[in-house]
């Protein structure tokens, strides 16, 4: 069956961030020349194939693109110039949002507008709800003292009036959950999406159950040490990326999963496992955002050289969140209480929509989706190695 | 042992000469049994050559000519045809089989027919084996 | 003059493509000026794709003509001619003035620029209004460049009893022809074809063959130049060296052979290669003991002919008075070791198409044979005879054409030759696996597509896909690439890998171009009046171009050209007159003329 | 009668015949022949050197007779006959055996290759015993020429010669002159105004004193020898004009492929479907519209059409791919928002600005589609009511491995060059060759590629074969060098083998004139016996072999010369089969 090509896609997918593909001759130097690639992966010029004839199905399937870590090799050497890098990165952008089925990815990517309405719609929902529900006592300015502990700094869960500060805790740790919940499961769903425009949508492909477990390991495996992304880029991006990543997820862990033990009262040594592992994520995730930042001005790597809005956002937020994390440490430090709640307030209404956004919808997706593309190759290839000994005659 | 023939083939300068000259070129393979001799028009084919050929040993007489109407001197090909099916008639009645006289058009373009022409001659005269009319010459002289 | 008869004029730049710092304002200002233009237009600020607009536009100010003038003028013309026939206006009634296409490239042609609009304005060909004078020409010629144009030039003219000089930078004529084993798609042997013309031209009693000598400078104007040329100190005296061979036999300078691609090594006195014409001796200064300074002079010695060298000759200098001049400079090589991804200059057995050439020619390093590569005692890289042959050879098409990091164009001749070498591989090894890597195959000249039909089908490996990276390993070169039509990687696994280098202008051509006031494009390729009508003369008149200085081109393209350059001239000098180019012109000159052959009546 | 010296040279051809023939061998055993004084091998006999050694054993052993055993006297023959001559020694007693295009290319066995050139070697040896001297002889030419054909490769010679003061004869069998490329409204790829550059040059024609144009004329047929043509014409008029010329220049141009032969293209079924020819027109008029007068939206553009596919022609049309790009630019421009696809099996952007012009189409929207031209040729078929187009090609794409179906409003059919339809008949009045595909061919076709076989004829453009409009007037400019060259000169050496009567044996039966293809013998009345003029005669000897007496003789192939070598050739001792001795 022809599929019919479409000569518009690709100028549509230039709100995606596709840049220069045009030249493309199709000689190949792009797919020889990457680092990444094995026998069963074709990219990326058979990507910008079928980003070119507008064969959507095709691309929405391809699980290939996610094994690409934009090293840049292919765009250094294109005879071209049409930087097939950032081709590979807006169709996964692309692809983000068709595994999206909300559409609200899709919005995202494609509209600054619609990105920053729904940040600050939600920033401002968690404003709203603190000072009706969860307003400063007025003692914070008349007593301070009243919120200062034996160490001398702010007890963080007492500043609100009317509520103790077990029931504060719980409140917020309950709202993260909701948080977690409501953009996990998005984020689950978009996975489950996912698997069936990869793998199920082709009914001639049946999967072994059992391959579900025995590939576990690579979703894992990938997930926590990005061996390809080493593979790919310099070492010290590998390390950089590394440590922000297991700085974000303990971040991630801390405050949504064991606020009730990380969120207390009492100011902890400096050398306590819970100052440490704040301090690790902090700087993990400075100490990689700097340079990206500049990078991303100076344009010196091939993979910063050009930014989509959705990257500044992202960075933008994450910046945010750091910071008014990090005053909020310092100011409850310094024993002061009005600073300390308002930054807290900050915090979270930057946080929050941060994490609606881009934890199902966005860039952040990646962390997700990466590992699951590979683990999804895995059962691909896992069928196609069942498939060959059928085909031999059982009795021969 | 096998026999091998000696074959006289007389080639046009213009088509069959570059013809082979081209089968050289293009590096195609035949037999060595082949002994060419250039003339300027198939045309130039007297009787007498083909007559001494086969007096002095030859096992096969092979003129080559260029196609009907590419002549390079109008009609010296069609002059050669007639006294083609003339001689055979008359080796003939010489004693000499008619297979051993053979005629073929090559143009100058045709080095693999060349090729391929020379094979399959000298295979047709390698069966016919060596030509008899040598004996007896050299019998009677 | 009717209301119907007005002129409109769009002026239209494109940004890209053209690196043009020409005055457009000026330009719009003069055209302005001109009683029957209406209106004057600029691309930059006219919604270009708006039919409706221009329609309506049109029909505001009554126009029936259009002159399209600026780059790339065609480009546009069918956007106009849809709104024009819609109209019912006649499409004739639009008119390119193209500056391309007349050679007014950047600011400083602005008068040309306005000439070329006057043409447009008035009507009347450009050709016709720019009409150079003419001045008596002296009937001697010289040609520039002794490889096979410079030949073949040489000899259209001398058949025409017509005296020609014909000088060559280096020993011999021949150039880069005489260093083929093969030529495509006949497959006959280069030398067996080129060397007759050589000798032809070292015997002709009406060349004056000056070798090993360059144009110093040139004065003049067409039809008569003063030409300064050097004759650089051969040592060697060309009269009285019986090209025996003796004094290379004990000369103790060696240096790698250019004519071999550096793939052999000479001695400091040599000869360019066997056939050479003039086959004679010669010293290379810089490698020559004596010259540098060192206590040297065996070849005096043994040198069979009493006073025939003499190391202490110095470079002389001749003036000759010219008529015409033939540029015939070539081409170089594509340098391979600026694309360092395929490891030319790195690994032994990776191998520029040319130095493969000479590998496989008969009179080249090891006799004909294909041999690896490797490092003698003295660290130098060389071919050793009897060596083991490599069972497999990739043949990498492109390596610095077609690439916009290094050169955009096309070398238009790699293709054929690569299939050409391919064949050549199989011929000595037919064991040998021969594998092509490819992005299109241009095969596009008489014979040649039934060529690659042919190597197709002699067992050759011919795979779409251009070749990423050459890497080494255990001795082994892996070369790394797409299948394109079956869409896998291939990692292939070779022993010797040849890349097949682009054609690029020489180091000199922009300097010879200035001093002969002949254009030169972006890329250092001399261009003649116009790429489509007229691609062998030159603005400066008395000059024509052949050959790949003009741009890539194979064999017969160059010979065509080369004889075409050779027609100029004996036109000129059965005429005794030279065409003093259109440089010599003014703008006053143009528009004046223009004015006068106009068939359209100023108001 | 002086002592008959023979000196043979084996060439190795560096390892061209050396690698299959023992040389070294061949010349030991042919210095044993008779009269054979010298017999050597060297790696290039051709060269320079090699010229020299035969020049200094002609003065040294004072030979008088020559051989050399190397590759085809067609390449080489002149140039040795030169070295002869340079010696002193008459051009004509020289004779070549071709061991090489038909030794040591085509055999396989080093054993049965060497026997063979021995032979070859032993019968060249036998026939140049009995060569005689001939001489030169030269021919006045006419310093008019004939041009054949008025597209650009003519006029652009005519002007090129006629700008020299010469005499030309432009004859143009349709009523306008022009060509192909005034049926083009811009040239590939700089896009330059075809009419606005030719249409100067045909006014030119026409008012230059120098040129004699004939419309709607052909020639029908031609005699004469080089330097002194001529043909009888009939005019629009219906006069019968009488042209003398020296030269002849053939630029009669090309035709196009008629697609119709292929079934996948449809063309002549559906309306849309149009050759590259038929765009032109559309493009002259301004007018890109389908045949019902609507915009397309979609336009296809299909390459290869009966080029590179053995069904219909072999060889690459050379045009094509660039003119498709620029279509696809023009379309762009005459319809911003249509869908532009171009079908092609292979890019061949090769040349001045095509590179570049095909990276510039590329960013402009253009889908590029590859399909196999040999097995893979796309269909198309008209849409149904839900297509939202009028036409689909379904085809297998190559870059991507899919099956797709590509909407078009209008299919361009990129039709491949043809020679013209009435070339052969052409070829065959002046007596020129053509390749197997109709083309004429060149003398050589690397470095001679406008000489034709045939003396003071020239073939330019793409009658030689497919190019464009910057290679047709190069080519038609390399041939005017040749002619003025030779005008300036004003007479020209010509073959000196030609037949010559024996009177004494002669009987005056005339066998010979009926049978002269160029009426070159005629009958002296008084004496009764034939006479050859020896201008018109080119030596091909079919009357020598019709001749009852032997009376006319084929100098340098005479009936001795050529028995002579038969002789060689079967020479017992050098006989392959021991088993006949």
């Amino acid at each position: 069956m022809a599929t019919r090509v479409d000569p518009n896609f690709m100028q549509s997918l230039e709100k995606f961030g596709v840049k220069d593909w045009k030249g493309c001759f199709h000689c190949g130097n792009c797919t020889a020349s990457c680092p990444l690639i094995e026998e069963e992966y074709q990219f990326p010029r058979k990507v910008i194939r079928q980003a070119q004839m507008g064969l959507k199905d095709r691309l929405e399937s391809n699980i290939d693109l996610w094994m690409c870590y934009f090293c840049g090799d292919c765009t250094k050497t294109c005879p071209r110039e049409a930087n097939p890098c950032e081709l590979m990165r807006s169709i996964r952008r692309y692809q983000i949002s068709a595994y999206d089925w909300t559409g609200l990815s899709k919005k995202f990517f494609t509209s600054q507008k619609w990105e920053l309405s729904f940040f600050f719609g939600i920033a401002i929902l968690i404003l709203i709800l603190f000072a009706i529900f969860l307003p400063p006592s007025p003692e914070l300015w008349t007593n301070p003292t009243r919120f200062i502990n034996e160490q001398g700094g702010v007890m963080i869960n007492n500043m609100v009036d009317g509520i103790s500060g077990e029931k504060f805790l719980y409140i917020i740790h309950y709202g993260d959950w909701i948080m977690a919940f409501v953009a996990g499961g998005l984020l689950i769903t978009n996975i489950l999406h996912m698997f069936y425009l990869t793998l199920w949508r082709d009914k001639s492909v049946q999967i072994p159950f059992y391959a579900y477990f025995t590939q576990l390991w690579k979703l894992i495996y990938h997930f926590a040490t990005q061996p390809k992304l080493r593979k790919c880029d310099d070492k010290l991006y590998w390390l950089g990326h590394m440590v922000f990543m297991t700085g974000y997820t303990i971040m991630f862990v801390l405050i949504v999963g064991m606020l009730p033990r990380f969120q207390i009262e009492e100011v902890v040594p400096w050398y306590n496992w819970q100052r440490i592992l704040g301090y690790y994520a902090t700087i993990g995730i400075i100490v990689f955002l700097i340079p990206v930042v500049i990078g991303r001005f100076r344009k010196n790597k091939c993979k910063l050289k050009y930014s989509h809005f959705t990257d500044w956002h992202f960075i933008i937020m994450l910046i945010l969140t750091t910071i008014s994390g990090i005053l909020i440490h310092i100011f409850r430090l310094a024993g002061m209480p009005v600073a300390t709640y308002f930054s807290y307030v900050i915090h979270l209404a930057i946080l929050v929509p941060m994490i609606m956004i881009e934890v199902p919808f966005s860039k952040w997706s990646h962390l997700a989706y990466r590992p699951f593309a590979i683990y999804i190759a895995a059962l691909k290839k896992a069928v196609v190695k069942k498939k060959q000994p059928e085909q031999v005659p059982v009795f021969a | 042992m096998n026999f091998e023939p000696t074959i006289i083939s007389f080639l046009c300068n213009w088509c069959s000469y570059t013809g082979a000259d081209l089968a050289g070129t293009a590096r195609m393979k035949y037999a060595p049994n082949i002994r060419i001799i250039r003339l300027m028009c198939s045309g130039r084919v007297d009787p007498t050559f083909v007559l001494e050929s086969f007096k002095k040993g030859a096992d096969g007489v092979l003129i080559c000519g260029c196609h009907p109407g590419d002549c390079h001197y109008h009609e010296g090909n069609y002059k050669c045809l007639r006294r083609y099916h003339f001689l055979k008639k008359y080796i003939t009645q010489l004693g000499i089989e008619p297979e051993r006289l053979h005629l073929e058009w090559i143009s100058a373009s045709e080095g693999k027919q060349f090729a391929e022409l020379i094979n399959s001659f000298t295979e047709t005269i390698r069966e016919l084996g060596p030509s008899k009319i040598k004996n007896v010459i050299e019998t009677y002289t | 003059m009717s209301e119907n008869d007005l002129t409109g004029i769009f002026f239209y730049h494109p940004g890209n493509g053209h690196v043009s710092n020409l005055d457009f304002e000026e330009l719009i200002q003069f055209s302005g000026t001109f009683k029957h233009v209406a209106v004057v237009w600029d691309s930059e600020k006219f919604p270009l794709w708006d039919k409706k607009n221009l329609e309506s536009e049109i029909r505001k100010f009554n126009l029936n003509r259009l002159v399209i003038a600026g780059y790339d003028t065609g480009m546009i013309k069918p956007f106009f001619a849809m709104v024009f026939s819609t109209l019912g206006i006649p499409v004739e009634n639009i008119l390119l003035a193209d500056f391309m296409e007349h050679g007014a490239l950047d600011k400083s042609y602005t008068d040309l620029a306005k000439a070329i609009v006057v043409c447009g304005i008035y009507n009347v060909p450009f050709e016709d209004a720019a009409k150079p004078g003419e001045s008596d020409v002296c009937p001697d010629t010289l040609v520039i460049g002794g490889g096979i144009a410079g030949i073949e030039a040489s000899l259209e003219i001398a058949n025409g009893n017509q005296k020609v000089y014909l000088v060559e930078k280096t020993g011999t004529i021949g150039g880069h022809m005489a260093m083929f084993d093969k030529t495509f798609p006949t497959l006959d042997c280069a030398a067996c074809i080129l060397t007759p013309k050589m000798v032809d031209v070292g015997q002709h009693p009406k060349i004056d063959l000056m070798t090993y000598s360059e144009v110093k400078s040139i004065e003049g104007h067409p039809g008569c130049y003063k030409v300064k040329i050097l004759k650089k100190a051969r040592r060697v005296d060309l009269s009285k060296c019986i090209g025996c061979g003796t004094c290379s036999e004990k000369c103790p300078g060696k240096t790698y052979s250019e004519f071999d691609q550096g793939t052999t090594l000479r001695t400091a006195i040599y000869r360019p290669f066997p056939q050479a014409v003039p086959n004679k001796y010669l010293i290379d200064a810089e490698s020559c003991r004596y010259v540098q300074g060192e206590k040297c002079g065996v070849c005096v010695k043994v040198c069979p002919v009493p006073d025939c060298i003499n190391l202490d000759a110095k470079d002389e200098e001749v003036e000759i008075t010219i008529g015409n001049i033939i540029v015939a400079t070539g081409f170089k090589v594509f340098d391979a070791k600026r694309a360092a991804q395929f490891g030319y200059g790195k690994y032994p057995n990776v191998l520029t198409s040319l130095e493969f050439e000479r590998l496989i020619n008969a009179a080249g390093p090891t006799g004909g044979n294909i041999t690896y590569r490797n490092k003698d005692k003295k660290g130098n890289w060389v071919f050793t005879t009897g060596a083991d042959v490599p069972d497999s050879v990739a043949i990498i098409h492109c390596i610095g054409s077609r690439d916009e990091n290094y050169n955009a164009y096309c070398s238009k001749v790699c293709c054929m030759y690569s299939l050409k070498l391919a064949h050549l591989v199989k011929e000595k090894l037919p064991e040998a696996e021969v594998y092509e890597h490819y992005i299109d195959m241009r095969a596009f000249g008489k014979g040649y597509e039934e060529f690659y039909e042919r190597i197709r089908n002699e067992g050759i490996h011919i795979i779409r896909g251009r070749t990423a990276t050459v890497k080494s390993i255990n001795g082994g070169l892996i070369i790394r690439s797409e299948d394109i039509e079956s869409g896998r990687l291939l990692d292939q696994k070779v022993e010797m890998v040849i890349l097949a280098v682009g054609m690029e202008p020489t180091d000199d051509a922009r300097s010879l171009a200035g001093m002969l006031g002949i254009e030169v494009d972006k890329y250092g390729w001399m261009s003649g009046i116009n790429n489509i009508s007229d691609s062998v003369n030159t603005r400066s008149g008395g000059v024509a171009i052949a050959g790949t200085c003009q741009g890539p081109k194979d064999i017969p393209d160059t010979v065509v050209q080369a004889s075409a350059a050779a027609s100029r001239v004996l036109q000129n000098i059965i005429k005794g007159k030279a065409s003093n180019g259109i440089s010599s012109l003014s703008f006053s000159d143009i528009e004046k003329r223009a004015k006068e052959l106009s068939t359209i009546k100023e108001i | 009668m002086e002592e008959i010296r023979i000196g043979v040279y084996v060439c190795w051809c560096g390892t061209n015949i050396s690698k299959m023939v023992d040389v070294e061998d061949v010349a030991r055993e042919i210095e044993t022949l008779p009269y054979v004084v010298v017999a050597r091998d060297y790696k290039y006999m051709c060269s320079d050197p090699g010229q020299d050694l035969i020049i200094n054993d002609i003065k040294k052993h004072k030979l008088n007779r020559i051989v050399v055993s190397a590759c085809s006297p067609r390449i080489h023959e002149l140039t040795f006959r030169k070295a002869l001559e340079n010696a002193g020694l008459n051009p004509y007693m020289f004779e070549m055996a071709n061991i090489r295009e038909h030794v040591s290319w085509v055999h396989t066995s080093r054993e049965d290759a060497t026997k063979k050139a021995k032979a070859l070697v032993a019968g060249a040896v036998s026939r140049v015993r009995w060569h005689n001297s001939l001489d030169k002889r030269f021919v006045e030419i006419n310093p008019a020429t004939l041009i054949i054909g008025g597209g650009i490769s003519g006029i652009s010679a005519a002007l090129e010669i006629a700008d020299s003061g010469k005499q030309v004869y432009l004859i143009e069998k349709t009523g306008q002159l022009g060509g192909f490329a005034a049926k083009i409204d811009l040239s590939s790829p700089f896009m330059y105004s075809a009419p606005q550059m030719i249409n100067p040059k045909i006014d030119k024609i026409f008012k230059h004193p120098q040129i004699t144009v004939f419309l709607n004329t052909q020639v029908e047929e031609m005699s004469g020898y080089y330097g002194n043509f001529t043909t009888k014409i009939k005019t629009e008029e219906d006069h019968e004009v009488e042209l003398k010329f020296g030269n002849i220049i053939l630029a009669i141009g090309l035709s196009t492929f008629d697609p119709s032969v292929i079934e996948n293209y449809k063309y002549g079924k559906i309306p849309d479907v149009i050759t590259s020819l038929e765009f032109e027109q559309y493009l002259i008029s301004g007018k890109i519209l389908r045949k019902d007068g609507s915009v397309p939206k979609n336009v296809a553009i299909i390459h290869c059409v009966g080029s590179r596919n053995s069904n219909y022609h072999d060889y690459c049309s050379r045009l094509c791919c660039k003119n498709a790009l620029k279509y696809s630019n023009l379309i762009r421009a005459a319809i911003p928002d249509a869908n532009i696809f171009e079908l092609y099996s292979d890019m061949r952007a090769m040349g001045d600005g095509c590179e570049e012009l095909y990276s510039a189409t590329s960013r402009k929207n253009v889908m590029f589609l590859m399909f196999d031209q040999k097995n893979g040729m796309p269909d198309i078929r008209e849409a149904s009511s839900d297509d939202n187009c009028k036409m689909v090609i379904e085809m297998d794409e190559k870059l991507s491995g899919e099956r797709v179906e590509i909407p078009a409003d209008l299919v361009i059919l990129m039709v491949a060059i043809e020679a013209q339809k009435e070339a052969k008949k052409l070829a065959q009045a002046i007596g020129i060759s053509m390749c197997g595909n109709q083309f004429f061919i060149e003398r050589h076709p690397k470095l001679d590629p406008v000489a034709t076989t045939t003396d003071g004829v020239y073939i330019v453009g793409s009658c030689q074969a497919p190019k464009g409009i910057p290679h047709s007037v190069a080519q038609a400019r390399a041939a005017t060098a040749r002619i003025l060259a030779r005008i300036n000169v004003g007479h020209v050496e010509v073959e000196a083998a030609t037949a010559k009567v024996n009177e004494d044996i002669c009987c005056g039966c005339q066998t010979c004139i009926s049978i002269c293809p160029y009426s070159a013998i005629s009958l002296d009345e008084e004496k009764q016996v034939s006479v050859v003029n020896e201008v018109l005669c080119k030596g091909c000897g079919t009357c020598c072999s019709a001749c009852p007496n032997g009376a006319i003789r084929a100098q340098h192939f005479t009936d001795t010369q050529i028995l002579s070598q038969i002789d060689g050739l079967l020479e017992k001792s050098l006989q392959l089969q021991e088993g006949l001795l």
